[in-house]
């Protein structure tokens, strides 16, 4: 009794989207499957020929067994079940997806026309559905559909990795020998360049001092870097910690210290650092060149 | 007329395929044998067919992209995986399909269908030159790269020709596994 | 009397010999294929005689030691040894010219002559145990192991030695491909 009753819904359903559309072929698709769907009910889906005709007979027949109203199919649920019908039928699931794309543009025309006919209010889901999803953008054809559900739906991806041979060979001394060719070049010009950076920092040291010439502390900045250096050298260990070089109560031996220790660093004589920031300890550490 | 290809010859470039384990250029074959290049690839042709006509090897040569290699029929590449690991986990396989299918496509759009683990895979794609990203306007594309039907062994290039060949093997995997379910019941 | 070998099963362990690219032990391949040891080291024989009697073949299945190989055959060695990936990439090999030239070498110094990435050099050519880094005073020392000669195939083992042969060797380089040169012009 029920499947009777489902089954005339899905016939209003589809009568009723008949009168809605306007194109030809979609109006002549919709009669064909109503045709189609009286066959179903008379259980003949499995002597169909076509694979076309039988998938959309399964779906049909999904629809009727599970008692889903045809008003309002979970599409997600409905491709779920409909792909498990279809491997068990052995239907070819290009078409498979397919149907499931109609049956999605059955969706979508509800959703477009009927919800303003019948004022069909739906809250937000907080989960995203298919039915969610902007096809404006993408998906928006019948082979983008079937391809990405499918795709989403099923176990396994459609391309795998060949087997190829690992084929790792060993080097041979030629190439080690153009290899060592090659890294002195190499070496020679990073040299080369070494140098250069190394004299424009000194310009630069050389500049940055003499900008400080003028301030309160011109006179003692150059001896104030010296003790701080010496200082440094004379601590047994090559780390250090700020408290180790100054009394950080004093404000003025601190700061004199500091700016010291910042000069040094950017001669990349010493490494300054914190384990915590910002309120840890200060460390100091030789980087061994003189 | 098909001119006949010498045994030794055809050897050499045989044995230029197995060893090298990844795709090869006509060229690069050109270069190590000393071969021309369109007889290197007339030799590749018959190499191809003679493959595919033998019954009894596990190993055949296809065209990956512009080169071309030789590798594990699929049939048996399952019970040699133990052997070599592969590099790609199932879930990035699924990404990378996505994207192939609907390359150009927006991170966006891809993270619609997948969620958060999306950046992850497209780090990890990009990082094995399998995928590139391209500014469009506004808008960070993702594309396949040159590397995709090689590292995968396609023949084909064109996008479109990579969609045919995804949707075919989509349903190819659909029968299979229908067939497997239908074998353990 | 030999079983008959069906021929999947064949194929399955030709395709374990193809892409190993290794020499693998029967046991080996039993775990990789689910076969038993015994039906594996029967196909394995069938497949060594039949790939000896195929004439029109590059590749040959031979046993190397305790197991077994598919290598190409002598006579094609030549082209095709150079066409797969070498293990080293040419920057490492770079760091171990450099290292092999002026070890024993601190890591310091080794940065002086060539930037930052040595310290992730060293790290790898540690692991391929091709150098070892060994405390000398204060001061980090890298050298080479013993595996270095293996490695290349040379009879000296002395860092002296080892140093006056790569220097010999590409004074010989230099002279041969300034010959080359000449000959192409």
């Amino acid at each position: 009794m029920d499947s009777i009753l489902v089954d005339n819904e899905v016939i209003h359903h589809l009568l009723f989207h008949k009168s809605l559309i306007d194109d030809y072929n979609d109006a002549s698709r919709i009669t064909y499957y109503v045709d189609l769907l009286e066959k179903t009910h008379e259980g003949n889906h499995v002597n169909m020929q076509d694979p076309f005709d039988r998938s959309i007979a399964i779906a049909f027949e999904l629809v009727m067994q599970q008692h889903l109203n045809p008003w309002d199919i979970d599409l997600v649920s409905f491709s779920t079940m409909y792909l498990k019908r279809a491997r068990e039928e052995r239907i070819d699931l290009i078409t498979a997806g397919r149907i499931i794309h109609m049956a999605w543009m059955v969706l979508k025309l509800q959703s477009d026309d009927l919800v303003v006919t019948l004022q069909h209010e739906q809250q937000p889901d907080d989960q995203l559905e298919w039915s969610d999803l902007d096809t404006s953008m993408w998906l928006s054809s019948e082979d983008e559909y079937s391809y990405t559900n499918l795709l989403l739906n099923l176990p396994d991806p459609p391309i795998g990795e060949p087997l190829r041979r690992q084929s790792k060979r060993k080097v041979t001394l030629i190439e080690l020998l153009d290899a060592f060719d090659e890294a002195r070049k190499e070496s020679l010009l990073f040299q080369q360049m070494e140098q250069a950076r190394k004299e424009a920092r000194e310009r630069l040291i050389v500049a940055s001092r003499k900008r400080m010439i003028g301030t309160a502390h011109e006179d003692n900045l150059e001896a104030d870097i010296d003790l701080v250096w010496d200082k440094i050298n004379s601590f047994p260990s090559d780390q250090m910690s700020l408290s180790d070089l100054c009394d950080i109560k004093d404000k003025e031996e601190l700061i004199r210290t500091l700016v010291s220790l910042l000069f040094l660093a950017y001669e990349q004589k010493v490494k300054v650092f914190q384990r915590q920031f910002p309120y840890g300890k200060i460390f100091i550490k030789t980087l061994g060149c003189t | 007329m098909v001119s006949t290809v010498g045994t030794h010859e055809k050897q050499i470039v045989e044995s230029v395929l197995f060893s090298a384990g990844h795709p090869v250029s006509c060229k690069e074959i050109g270069i190590a044998t000393g071969l021309s290049g369109q007889k290197v690839h007339g030799i590749l042709r018959q190499l191809m067919k003679e493959y595919a006509e033998k019954k009894d090897t596990a190993m055949e040569i296809v065209k990956a992209g512009d080169k071309y290699v030789m590798q594990v029929k699929e049939a048996f590449a399952e019970s040699s995986m133990m052997i070599a690991e592969p590099e790609l986990s199932s879930d990035l396989l699924k990404t990378l399909s996505l994207i192939a299918f609907h390359q150009p496509v927006k991170q966006s759009n891809l993270r619609r269908l997948s969620g958060e683990k999306i950046y992850e895979h497209v780090d990890i794609l990009s990082s094995l030159k399998l995928i590139q990203t391209k500014k469009h306007r506004q808008t960070e594309m993702i594309t396949l790269t040159k590397h995709f039907p090689e590292y995968f062994g396609l023949d084909v290039t064109k996008p479109e020709d990579i969609r045919t060949y995804l949707m075919e093997k989509l349903a190819q995997n659909v029968v299979k596994s229908t067939h497997d379910d239908s074998k353990e019941r």
